[in-house]
């Protein structure tokens, strides 16, 4: 008796293990979207834990058009293009900024979306954006994310003595903001859109030099083949009706 | 701020508990790795040669000296990166924290077997058994049994440092939370609910162990 | 204050632990220079007896007047100022386990009696020496015998300069051969004049030194008298049986 | 060389800030969060019925939540209610109530294993409750109770790591932050976990002197 309850227990640690290593291997067949679960409205875990988003139902019709699978998978941010390096994910269609450092890594599809980086502040506060690059100052951002990069590369190493910090999502850094704890925060337009119709109390005192970004999916650069098909299904997503709807259904302008 | 925002923490409530499975599944392979690893270690640190005892003794000072989070970072972004190892996070997690519990869990049964009295040695001994077999068939049986309430205590630090591995972002019960916070930005009571989740299972987990240790008791072997 | 006046006296003590009754009406006296002696099976109340008089369980219902003072409803303060009067010695010695025989010795005149630190060691010292344990002042009770620790245990209750002993039970955790020094201790104390009420089973020393035995059973005093009514022509069969129970394990001590 | 000048130039001085910033985090966080688990732990003995419920139940969410939920509940959560604590502040409070939690559980059952006869001999000396408890009980049980309370303070230097979670970048958040800035994952990790391995060796050492330095017959250290 004691002895089957025994093998019952290392039965079912063995079925675990099992079953978590063939999750991680399991699914060759359809193409796994890596995506930050917490970047509304862009991609983001919805009400009944589904992910959705604007790149989400993008995504979904360009798979549908092109005829290919798709899965959606939350992926730490300051991780994802290791990720997508080692295969872990196939592409990422998330919001995510082109830039220099990551096209040296990985492959864009075409530009399909601006966006603004804005410096945001409190409600109430009376800052402008040259006082919040003043020694002392506390500017919050995603980690990992383009913004990081780029005020390190093109402000602190060129002097600027602000202080960064780093936040795991995009809305705590903005929630920190509003709570009044660091000055500013360093996000997209669509971020602070987002964050506002949620009810914070916060407000964009404009651009902080960084040039508007491009948002595109980005691809192993040996999935060639991928890539081509991402941007033929963009193309002809653009030129649908459906985008339209798209933009209107997330309220993107 | 604080008025009706429970309900909407509350409507996340489906999609974070979906985490559970994904913590569990994270608890009970580090568990088992580290039970598996840490038998090893703690025969070999009892019964090994000074050389090993030296080695093993180093290998427990290593994984209980260095922070859980900075191990994941080491292993998932350093030493499996140089590799060329390409592990999920939730692997990772898996491997990071079994190794870290092998060491403790080796300390677990080797206090176990060493308030074992002498003579059970002895005796196998003395009816012929080889050393191999003297402490598979009468030693081992007796220090795992002393060693459940050891493990039970594995089992709620395993649990609570599971909610780290957030930081690699394997999609258990922390990371759900966030996700469901960057929606709601219901941070306050996302996060009680995520805590009061930890207690369920660590009380569930505890009352477990407490069975399986009446199951497998002999007199004798109480606690 | 008249020397025929009672120190200690004890009316009507009642005890009860949930549904038991442990005492059940204990009245005596203690008088300047009284040794009384508690005797009785395991059980009797005894113990509880001489707790509740130091204030250590509290009576259900009773008095206890010290000089005519009754203390059953003091408060605080006043029952710290009564405990040191009143000094009582445990069957299992209670010495403080972190510190010195001198220290333990020490602790009580230091913090309670606030007097100061190299006053309270002359003081000190000079009652280890009265137990003849000055050259073990430095030792702690894990490196004491059993009837060391109890000698200390004394000396530190005497250093409080009580009025009055309460004894419970001193050598019956000890072995045989350690009871002995313990009990000259006492000896000396009751020829130095101490009034103590000691519960015990050491029939023969009881008879030496006590001027009243008191038979306890069931929560109650069966019987009182002088050692030699007591012992040899009780009135009482319960006495009676039990002294000669006694009797013959003394007689007879492997039972 | 140039891997030396690397390291000397950025690399040493980002650690040592950040090593800094970990001690900061350590000290006052072990002593309020031994202080206040020795309060907790007589409260759970001594108290009344009232205090003993109200710091049962600290303990006990305390020692089931997250150390992490913790800190993101200090930090992220508590603004709701109205409370804004700097990452510093909400990471040393965090930690000092979470091991106090577990201090408590350790100093709780070391009074428990200390016998009922000295608090009865100490009264019956004179001393007043309180008296008895700090001058008889506790000077025992903190000996008893030191074993536990010091892993946990070993504890304490390791989760301090967690602190970078809540944005106060410390030891691990310093060695992160180089090592994503120059994808010297490997080295870097390597060199963070050392200065841990270092921290939480001197304080076992530290510690077992300590152990050593206050036993008395009947509390030695028990060497293994």
């Amino acid at each position: 008796m004691k002895k089957k309850s025994l093998r019952m227990i290392a039965l079912i640690i063995t079925c675990m293990l099992l079953g978590a290593a063939g999750s991680a291997w399991s699914g060759a067949k359809v193409y796994i979207n890596g995506f930050d679960a917490a970047y509304p409205p862009f991609t983001f875990i919805d009400k009944s834990g589904k992910p959705a988003g604007f790149d989400i139902d993008a995504v979904n019709w360009i798979a549908k058009q092109m005829k290919f699978n798709v899965k959606h998978q939350p992926t730490d941010w300051a991780a994802i293009v290791p990720s997508l390096k080692a295969g872990k994910i196939d592409f990422i269609a998330s919001g995510m900024s082109i830039t220099p450092e990551r096209q040296a890594q990985v492959n864009f599809t075409e530009p399909y979306w601006q966006v603004i980086q804005l410096l945001v502040v409190k409600k109430d506060a009376n800052l402008t954006v040259k006082q919040c690059l003043e020694p002392g100052r506390k500017i919050g951002l995603l980690r990992g994310s383009a913004e990081s990069k780029w005020l390190t590369d093109h402000m602190l190493k060129k002097g600027y003595k602000f202080e960064l910090r780093f936040y795991d999502t995009t809305p705590l850094a903005i929630e920190d903001v509003a709570n009044g704890r660091i000055d500013a925060a360093a996000v997209s337009n669509t971020a602070l859109k987002e964050a506002r119709d949620k009810g914070l109390p916060v407000k964009s005192i404009g651009r902080y030099g960084q040039p508007d970004v491009n948002y595109g999916y980005a691809v192993r650069k040996e999935d060639t083949g991928f890539l081509k098909t991402l941007n033929e299904g963009l193309r002809k997503l653009k030129a649908s009706p459906y985008w339209q709807e798209l933009i209107k259904k997330w309220d993107m302008k | 701020m604080i008025g009706n925002g429970w309900k909407e923490a509350l409507e996340g409530l489906p999609y974070i508990l979906q985490g559970t499975w994904v913590t569990l599944a994270v608890v009970f392979g580090a568990l088992a790795l580290g039970l598996v690893l840490g038998l090893v270690l703690a025969v070999g640190h009892v019964y090994g040669k000074p050389a090993v005892r030296r080695g093993i003794g180093l290998y427990v000072w290593f994984f209980r000296g260095i922070p859980l989070l900075v191990l994941l970072f080491l292993f998932y972004f350093g030493i499996l990166g140089a590799l060329k190892l390409e592990l999920s996070p939730f692997v990772v997690a898996i491997i990071v924290l079994g190794l870290i519990s092998s060491a403790y869990q080796s300390q677990i049964i080797r206090g176990a077997i060493k308030s074992l009295p002498e003579g059970q040695m002895k005796a196998a001994r003395a009816i012929g058994m080889s050393d191999r077999q003297a402490i598979v068939f009468t030693i081992l049986p007796q220090a795992l049994r002393l060693a459940i309430p050891g493990w039970s205590n594995e089992y709620t630090v395993i649990l609570k440092d599971s909610a780290v591995t957030y930081a690699l972002g394997v999609a258990e019960l922390m990371t759900r939370a966030h996700h469901v916070a960057a929606r709601t930005y219901q941070h306050f009571w996302l996060y009680i609910l995520v805590g009061i989740i930890f207690m369920v299972l660590t009380f569930c987990g505890t009352r477990a162990m407490a069975m399986i240790e009446k199951k497998v008791a002999i007199k004798g072997y109480s606690r | 204050m008249t020397a025929d006046e009672p120190i200690l006296v004890v009316q009507d003590l009642r005890k009860r632990f949930a549904e038991k009754e442990i005492l059940r009406g204990i009245s005596l006296q203690l008088h300047r220079g009284d040794i009384k002696v508690l005797i009785g099976p395991s059980g009797a109340g005894k113990s509880t007896l001489l707790h509740c008089i130091n204030l250590l369980l509290p009576a259900d219902d009773g008095r206890i007047l010290l000089h005519g003072r009754d203390v059953t409803g003091f408060r605080k303060r006043r029952v710290y100022e009564y405990r040191q009067k009143v000094g009582m010695i445990f069957q299992d010695f209670n010495l403080f386990d972190h510190l010195t025989a001198l220290r333990n010795v020490m602790i009580g005149l230091v913090r309670v009696k606030k007097i100061p630190k190299n006053e309270a060691r002359r003081r000190a010292l000079r009652e280890l020496e009265r137990v003849g344990l000055a050259e073990h002042a430095d030792q702690y009770p894990a490196e004491l015998s059993g009837g060391q620790k109890q000698r200390v245990s004394i000396a530190r209750a005497l250093a409080m300069e009580p009025e009055v002993m309460l004894l419970d039970e001193p050598t019956s955790s000890l072995d045989p051969e350690l009871t002995g020094e313990v009990l000259t201790v006492i000896q000396d104390l009751a020829a130095a004049g101490m009034t103590m009420m000691m519960a015990t089973h050491q029939f023969d020393f009881a008879e030496s030194l006590a001027n009243e035995i008191i038979f306890m059973e069931d929560g109650a005093i069966v019987e009182k008298g002088t050692p030699q009514k007591m012992l040899y022509a009780a009135e009482n069969l319960r006495t009676r049986e039990f002294c000669a129970r006694i009797h013959g394990y003394w007689e007879n001590p492997e039972r | 060389m140039d891997e030396f000048l690397f390291l000397r130039q950025e690399v040493a001085p980002a650690l040592m800030s950040g090593l800094w910033m970990s001690i900061r985090l350590i000290l006052p966080s072990a002593v309020c969060g031994l202080a206040l688990g020795v309060l907790v732990g007589v409260l759970r003995i001594y108290g009344n019925h009232f205090l003993k419920a109200l710091v049962g139940t600290y303990v006990l969410f305390f020692r089931g939540f997250p150390l992490l939920v913790q800190l993101y509940l200090w930090y992220f959560g508590l603004p709701h209610v109205g409370i804004y604590l700097s990452p510093y502040m909400a990471a040393v409070i965090g930690f000092s109530l979470c091991s106090a939690a577990y201090h408590s559980e350790y100093v709780r059952g070391a009074i428990l294993s200390i016998k009922k006869g000295q608090m009865m001999a100490a009264k019956s000396l004179g001393f007043s409750h309180t008296g008895a408890i700090f001058y008889i009980i506790l000077p025992q049980a903190i000996r008893r109770a030191l074993p536990g309370s010091g892993n946990e303070l070993i504890y304490l230097i390791k989760y301090s790591s967690l602190a970078y979670m809540v944005t106060c970048i410390e030891l691990t958040g310093e060695g992160k932050i180089l090592a994503s800035a120059y994808f010297k994952y490997m080295e870097i990790f390597m060199i963070v976990g050392a200065i841990y391995l270092l921290m939480v060796s001197l304080a076992t050492w530290g510690l077992n002197r300590l152990e050593d330095f206050v036993a008395v017959p009947g509390f030695e250290r028990i060497h293994d």
